[in-house]
């Protein structure tokens, strides 16, 4: 009772937990859902960009793809050790993925056809991530609300790079800026989807409201990015593909055109265009890496049991 | 003039070519350090493939990217050794032991040149290169030393690589008219074995016994792989001529 | 008109494509017999493609090769099916067993056309799909019922071909124009299903229980295999414009 | 004794030996060696055309080119075929290679870089062979002289589609011409040598002409091979790579300039550019195919018992 009178407090006062202190097995289970399934998307999130870094137009867009894929392996990173924090290793967790049995983000169920995605991508997706993210800054739970902020700084920041690369396209040839009106188009909707379903239809957000973990309603949030995304589109000197969007002065929100939530159940359930090539290929990669893992297992062994002896 | 350019073309072919066959890793490593670790690498040798063809572009009035992506295969100084296809990271690790410590012993040489671009570029290029030997010696101590499987896989990939080891170390005229300016390749052989014998004896493995392929000491000639490592490279730049991204 | 050239560029893009893939096994094989077997099925399909594309040219002003190799991504219309990797030879005849299936039950409706060329076409093409078939069929049984290692290698290839099978039969408005001159695929289904669970069943094996992938019935989207696919078919074609061969 | 008698008589009638017949030991020796050692080369043959097959730059010369490797592997088969009559099976003739203890044409371990190699590897690499088999069509033992009556057809086909090749190509842009001229200089003496060494380098000829195998010696090939190619080149608008060809009125032969033994001798060693990714490429598809293979057989054994069962 002392531990929930303590966790109380703290939330009341808006300040931190830590890994050490007591939190309801509730708040614990939620935490470390939403945690992995973000670390699981940072993982899976690595291929569409993949798809282009042997193919990328420049030397230069080559090397910034790489440092950025790098980068989501290194979130990846950062937050499994985050989630490791609330008890559960990340075999576990990485298992989970492999299963089919953790979610990670949607929007990379859908293919980057193009290099000009790469730019929607950066723009748009990461641009999103971004809007969700930045207030886990303050999440509640330490250890989470710490890896958001050197995670936003890098999102930023390849979320300035996706832009550029289209503004890139956008100002050059006719058929580069097709490219990249094609990209903004189909990446326009499945970003907005997201910040997931409508608030009225998201039972969960309200205890995480209350836990300090959510900040934002669904809808705030999304709103906020359709009113940010209607700006930059401008300067890129593209158009998004949506007539909807206009600000209502009365509730203060920016209002977009109706979503097509069928398909983003479809893609929930595994019936995205690459829900089965990105598990496949998560998958390929454990299973071809298993002997390695094997032998830097037993090597590591070795060399302890030798240090012993010593 | 031309003859260094001729030059930094060499090594600038092979950093780039070898960072396009890490670049596949990203996503596909065994385990996601090992994402990042050859991420890592293959960034670092595009960046030394920039300064190379950046500095070989200018003796013919050509950026880094009217090289990399409209060259044909004729074009391009790659070794057979960087050209060589991934296979599986038992493959990939032997081919780095060898490119890394080969590149090591070039750069700590070429930081004396005379000329002073390729000094500089060595310079900052040797201090990451001291990393990825690092990584593919540790590589193979752990895979050769560590179960049956790693050590059968290892051994593997240095057979499979090791035909192709002799073309790094070959002077031609080129060489013979760059010097003070270029490394004498043939130099390098033996610190090189050195390392390679050492790493090899403790990791429990063999220098491979396998019979040189004959190569094109000029480079001019090139495995059948390079055309469609190119092909793919090349693909979109090449769909938009003119273009910048 | 430009609706059954569209529909025939439907049919010959899955030929071509296939073609495309199955032509790598040639030299690849787990035996002699069948880098055979395999070439003449990829030969086979290439012969159909031709004609359809010819067919489908003909309304463009175009050649066969101004659509197989001058086209974009976009301008292709093959199935997510046939742009699927070769895997192992597992998959491959995970694959084959789909394709053939499918292009045999399309064909033999198809003789029957009100369109005379797709009618011929589709005659000839019917004969050799009934050998394709029961190649397909019969590496099917020997792997379902070979080893335990085997039977789990053509499972794995089913489960991982399953998602794209679905695409093969959406009717869209091109089919719904053509009535009467295109195959309805939507048809195709229940002697599809019959004919594969008889095999499988045979085989012991299970038809997969797999969700569907989300495609595009009009067929101008992509899965992302299909861009690499195109840059190593067109690399040499498209470095020489305007070029014979 | 009656054996012996019985071959010497075949052979002096010019007749033909058949499998069944008494045969002496080094006759058959030396067959299952140069039978299998074609039948290899058809098979790693196979290899640096099969490189062509999906960059092919017309969907009619792929067709041709598949068709073309096709082939080969079925030469490879009658040719094992026919080995296997003098007691020597497949399975045995394929480790043998694979552990590289048997030969094969060195030609294959040269690359084919470009795609006019398609074109010079029909007419000149498929001309030299056309060159060496058609008396091989004679040859003293009977399978063997009727696989070769049936591949020395297709390989007459394959010659003149190189050819076709090459023309094409030469009568194409500058830079198609520049590429056949290329092959041709790259492919010239590697097919001279495909003869094998001068006479007075070849000491089992002698024995092989002896016994109705061979024809006529490895310089009498060459030189007719010479005089043939030196007028076709003519018709292609290309030349050759040698300015030393001329014709001989005294010794009716047609000479050509001094070729690389040495290079020659290092390719046989093992040291050509390909001869490592051949034999690793062909270990490869065995290894790859083993489960196959086992599924196969498993399954067949499995049909055998059941029939007799019924």
């Amino acid at each position: 009772e002392a531990g929930q009178a303590y966790f109380d407090k703290i939330i009341a006062e808006d300040s931190r937990i830590e890994p050490a202190d007591w939190m309801p097995e509730k708040y614990r289970k939620t935490l470390v859902r939403q945690m992995s399934q973000h670390a699981h998307s940072e993982i899976i999130g690595m291929q569409p960009e993949a798809n282009w870094i042997t193919r990328a137009p420049s030397l230069k867009r080559k090397a910034i793809l790489m440092a950025k894929v790098q980068d989501e392996a290194g979130h990846g990173l950062y937050l499994y050790s985050a989630t490791e924090t609330l008890g559960t290793p990340r075999d576990v967790l990485n298992q989970q993925l492999l299963e089919g049995k953790a979610k990670y983000s949607s929007i990379f169920n859908y293919p980057a056809n193009s290099w000009a995605d790469m730019g929607a991508i950066g723009w748009l997706v990461d641009g999103a991530a971004i809007a969700n993210q930045v207030p886990l800054c303050r999440a509640s739970y330490g250890p989470y609300g710490r890896a958001m902020v050197r995670i936003c700084k890098e999102e930023s920041f390849h979320q300035r790079q996706g832009f550029e690369i289209l503004l890139e396209l956008s100002n050059g040839t006719p058929a580069q800026k097709q490219m990249a009106q094609d990209a903004v188009n189909r990446f326009y909707a499945p970003a907005l989807m997201m910040f997931g379903p409508t608030d009225t239809d998201s039972p969960n957000s309200q205890q995480s409201m209350a836990w300090n973990i959510k900040r934002f309603s669904n809808d705030e949030l999304r709103s906020r990015f359709v009113g940010m995304i209607q700006e930059q589109v401008k300067v890129l000197g593209l158009t998004l593909p949506d007539d909807k969007i206009r600000y209502n002065e009365e509730t203060g929100m920016w209002e977009h055109g109706e979503l097509d939530w069928d398909e983003f159940h479809e893609v929930l359930a595994g019936r995205g265009p690459c829900n089965a090539q990105r598990m496949e290929r998560r998958r390929e990669a454990h299973e071809n890496g298993a002997w390695v893992r094997e032998a830097a297992a037993a090597y590591a062994e070795k060399k302890a049991q030798k240090a012993q002896v010593a | 003039g031309e003859d260094v350019a001729e030059y930094a073309l060499r090594l600038g072919d092979d950093a780039l070519i070898l960072a396009q066959r890490l670049g596949w890793w990203i996503s596909r490593a065994p385990e996601l350090e090992e994402d990042i670790a050859l991420g890592n690498i293959a960034l670092d040798q595009i960046g030394h493939a920039r300064s190379f063809l950046t500095y070989a572009g200018a003796a013919w009035g050509k950026s880094e990217d009217d090289l990399a992506y409209f060259r044909g295969e004729d074009g391009f100084r790659s070794s057979y050794l960087v050209e060589q296809p991934n296979g599986d990271f038992g493959k990939t690790i032997a081919r780095q032991l060898v490119i890394s410590v080969y590149q090591h012993e070039l750069y700590s040489r070429l930081v004396a040149s005379t000329d002073a671009t390729l000094a500089a570029v060595a310079a900052k290029a040797l201090k990451e290169v001291d990393y990825h030997r690092d990584h593919a010696k540790q590589w193979t101590l752990r895979l050769g030393d560590g179960t049956e499987e790693s050590n059968r896989r290892i051994t593997a990939g240095l057979v499979s690589v090791w035909p192709y080891v002799d073309q790094l170390f070959q002077d031609d005229e080129l060489i013979e008219r760059l010097d003070g300016v270029a490394v004498r390749p043939s130099e390098l052989r033996e610190p090189f074995d050195a390392y390679i014998a050492a790493v090899l004896a403790e990791a429990g493995l063999e220098v491979p016994q396998v019979p040189n392929a004959m190569t094109d000491k000029s480079r001019r000639r090139h495995s059948e792989h390079l055309g469609y490592l190119l092909a793919e490279m090349q693909v979109l730049a090449r769909e938009h001529p003119g273009a910048t991204w």
